[in-house]
């Protein structure tokens, strides 16, 4: 046990008042749950998204100007329950709807949509975009079956805009569901962390062996196998990316390389360094690059990388104002200033 | 006994919730077998919050303690099971109003039960979800409803045998729900988390109404599924 | 061996490579060295730091607006050559002499002395200021002893703003220097890292057990012992900071809670919270509170916690606008929001 | 011997920088006990470069060899050890010059060195730094060359056994320079990375000497300090 916490039963809660003791300027507790809401959420489509903790910054921290009005978390790798969610969007909703971004997991959609059905039948209008990003979760004829992981970063951030921009909630749906459909990630990791409280690892590798397409849960993943190198990792992820959802020069796209919880940002840099290598041959436009701890799964060894496909339409959202307590805005490097 | 009082229906409820606390280390680990490992705490936690309110005020409805332990698991447990297992408690929305409660209604309250779940769910039989365990149980309770001629405790000592058979069939199952869906073989050997709650609960109501049952034979303790 | 690399002696360099591959627009490589350079300095004195890579963003990513103009790496846990901090300074020297900031540990100091010295013979003044934030590395008496650690961030940033305001040299050394000596810091760790490449930690610990005033590079602390809540941890680790730079009711401070590596940010929110009880026990005023990975020592499980002490000079510069590729503007909450 | 040619200066500094790649693990391990554990990666990079330099081009200056190493591993190594090694092996700045190489110009080459040293370590003699290795070396080559009946090799084979008795002294001290200066009384029994690597080179020079030594006895392969 090398964790930080005072009591495993209260991780989650104090994670929430740990978040508000440095952010309570701009966000507040939604009272007897998990969540926090902004102070002064816009007139316009309510963003509300959550899920299990211990993800963080997902889906804590993904608040703020062009991202949710409000977040609401369950307990470790738990969903929250209906009443929670309920109480969530209620605290921001403004008359003009509320838009549910969260991961394709089951409990997270048995409990929302049971927060969605209490809502509608106050009258409240309820659209929801289930991140659907992990391509190694289900085969592209399933894709709706698919996990949500990091990519979830993309659809969170463009629908907060598209809400921002004054969508009506079928609009911002819209925009929201084709950010979702834009958007591919695959993971791969080489050795698991721990819930707080636990002792066992989430999931087990034996050392040397690393697992790609893994879930943020320890979900077994595609394909196991001695480690690789970082070049040859990042090749392996980024052809299955391009398998999945093919992609021409001249394309731009938004890219991230997350960390899972342990891995160093050396580490992401040398994969990052890769994966311009691969769009760069392709001859893709980097739009933009991202690089950090965006979607962790307690203190997991490994990454995943995120290709968002960008249309004019998307462009539009994704380019505007977003800030977030874990997010800097990320810029790409022109491809001539990139060396080999 | 042909039918439970309101009091007796909440004694029963208290002691499933307490069967279901004490096997917190046993679902965890199926669980961490082919899920996230945490079927257990979320149970616990609600289940103690579900003891915590049929300890607390009076019901003049048998349906209540029901309805109450559901609400209770849907408020407190967050995850898919905290929501499944809620409705597996609360039935519907739309629920019967009793004094007593005989076989009859038990069974059509799982019946609305059982069709809740997989309306939400949308896992069928064989899908290795609680359904696997709860579907038998269900059938088992409706044959002896129909049969006329079975007291409630044989009912749910059947029902459990059903839910204990079924979640054990889970173990031929690939999953297609939850987090053991993208194992595909992985999972074949080991049982569903959620279908061996369920088998629990349904035991911990056969335990407890033939303890209280006049003709009932006295329980075995060294049977009770407990990991304390 | 767990992490995602290609080769161990090219951790160094390909970090940096990565670095301007993601970042290449507005930073470029300094040939022939591990080091980065502004593609366009302002005409101000230069600030340059560097140190060891490995504790990214540390120094590599402490470069941009309000920040360094170009900082250095060296090897894993090593300093930079002499010729390398030459070339690096010289990539963004315009006329106005330059400032060196840089952790104090002995291979940094011998390696930019001998810069300083190659430097200042080619007639380009330059002032230096150690980082010396850690108390647990010598007695207040021998303060000019201790090492550098996470409240560097707060030294660099301020000596970033100060140049960028127009001071002059021995301005900018001044103001630096005062920040340095207004920061206190303390690390505590569970487990330690290991170096790319290696098989060992640089520390190891018994499960269980934990280390007060342990060193970025392992450097033993000043109190081993069992595990404690994180509540205890924060207030022994608060009691040591101000028993060490005493404080009054009023004062303004601004707060770092820094992940070492492999710690969950959902630790150290729990961290903050309990850091934000204490300090406003103390009647401070919470200027800015940063959390996250701002200096590590790979995947070490632990946390530091740091505490810059405010006056109006220092303000000033603290107030200016500053962005660089791990930094999130910070946020306090007031006071009056924060629930106990 | 009683001069060492500019060819003889390379090829010792050569068999020197052979040693200390070879005594890479050896002096990681000791940099782990009480330091940061790099201290032979260091090392080995430095005197790699150096190898590689002094295969080059010809030297016509005696100390010029000393000065390319020096300055090879202050430009490539980084650390600590990079500066103070780079100073050690490059003497000072304002240097002499000379075709060959005296034991009294050699001696006075290392005082030079030792001077450096001391200057940008600031670290004296007791503190647990390679200055415990390096200051006896220099002292006992400075009374044989004093002496004035001492060869080359014999002075060095002098020197190394002062620098290596030198090295194990420091078993002794606390540190107060470098990361070990943290760990206080901790740090007792363990020797210091930098004094055994200096202790390493004056064993290397002599060895060399020694073995190319008319008069010298042929040294015993198992004193070898390399772990291999
Ligand atoms: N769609 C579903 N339909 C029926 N049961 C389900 C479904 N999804 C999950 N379950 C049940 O929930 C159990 C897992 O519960 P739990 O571990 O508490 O939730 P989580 O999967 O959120 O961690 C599974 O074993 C399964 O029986
Ligand atoms: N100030 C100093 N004066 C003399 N020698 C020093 C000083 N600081 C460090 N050293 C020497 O350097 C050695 C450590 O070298 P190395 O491990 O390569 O560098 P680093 O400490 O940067 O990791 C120590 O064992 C010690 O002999
Ligand atoms: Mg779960
Ligand atoms: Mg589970
Ligand atoms: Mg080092
Ligand atoms: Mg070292």
């Amino acid at each position: 046990m090398t964790k930080f916490i005072n009591d495993a039963d209260r991780v989650a809660a104090e994670t929430v008042e740990g978040f508000l003791a440095v952010h309570g300027a701009e966000f507040v507790a939604v009272p007897g749950t998990y969540g926090v809401a902004k102070r002064v959420p816009g007139d316009k489509v309510a963003v509300v998204s959550g899920g299990g903790s211990g993800h963080e910054p997902v889906w804590l921290e993904y608040i703020g100007t062009g991202f949710a009005d409000a977040v609401c978390q369950g307990d470790v790798f738990a969903a929250p329950p209906p009443n929670a969610i309920v109480a969530t969007a209620r605290a921001v909703e403004r008359g003009h709807g509320v838009l549910f971004v969260y991961g394709n997991y089951a409990g997270d959609a048995l409990n929302f949509d049971m927060a969605a059905e209490e809502l509608q039948a106050a009258g409240i209008p309820v659209r929801t975009v289930r991140i659907t990003d992990d391509l190694a979760a289900a085969p592209a004829e399933r894709a709706d079956e698919r996990r949500g992981i990091a990519g979830g970063f993309f659809t969170s951030r463009i629908a907060g805009s598209a809400a921002e921009a004054g969508l009506d909630l079928e609009a911002v749906y819209a925009v929201a569901a084709r950010a979702n459909a834009a958007t591919r990630s695959i993971g791969v990791a080489s050795a698991g962390g721990t819930i707080p409280g636990g002792h066992e690892p989430t999931f087990t590798l034996p050392d040397g062996q690393m697992e790609i397409g893994l879930g943020m849960h320890g979900e077994p993943g595609v394909r196991r196998g001695p480690m690789l190198t970082a070049d040859e990792a990042a090749d392996q992820m980024m052809a299955y990316l391009v398998d999945d959802h093919p992609v021409d020069a001249g394309e731009r796209v938004c890219v991230l390389v997350n960390g899972l919880g342990a891995t160093t940002r050396a580490e992401l840099y040398i994969i990052a360094r890769r994966v311009r290598h691969n769009l760069d041959a392709r001859g893709l436009h980097v739009h933009d690059f991202h690089l950090g701890n965006y979607a962790t799964s307690q203190e997991m060894h490994g990454f995943s990388i995120s290709v968002l496909h960008l249309d004019a339409q998307l462009q539009r959202y994704y380019d505007m104002p977003a800030r977030a307590s874990f997010f800097i805005g990320g810029q790409a490097a022109p491809a001539e200033v990139v060396r080999a | 006994m042909r039918v439970m009082t309101v009091e007796d229906v909440r004694r029963m409820l208290l002691a499933v919730a307490e069967r279901i606390v004490a096997s917190q280390n046993l679902l965890c680990a199926a669980d961490r077998a082919i899920g996230d490992g945490d079927h257990g705490l979320g149970m616990r936690r609600g289940f103690t919050a579900a003891a915590e309110r049929l300890e607390g005020d009076g019901f003049d409805d048998a349906f209540v303690p029901f309805r109450s332990v559901g609400d209770c698991l849907i408020s407190t447990m967050g995850g898919a099971s905290g929501v499944l297992f809620g409705v597996l408690f609360r039935g519907d929305v739309e629920a019967e109003s009793s004094h007593t409660l005989s076989l009859d209604e038990l069974t059509r309250h799982f019946e609305r039960s059982l069709a809740e779940v997989c309306r939400r769910g949308r896992a069928q039989t064989g899908d290795k979800t609680l359904v696997d365990a709860l579907e038998p149980a269900v059938r088992s309770l409706r044959q002896s409803a129909d049969s006329g001629e079975v007291g409630l405790a044989s009912a749910l000592r059947a029902a459990a045998s059903a839910a204990r058979s079924g979640a054990e069939a889970t173990k031929g199952y690939v999953a297609r729900f939850g987090k053991a869906r993208t194992l595909g073989e992985r999972a074949l050997g080991f049982v569903d988390p959620g279908a061996l709650s369920t088998a629990i609960v349904f035991e911990a109501m056969a335990d407890w109404a033939e303890d209280h049952d006049g003709q009932g034979r006295r329980r075995d303790p060294a049977t009770s599924s407990t990991d304390a």
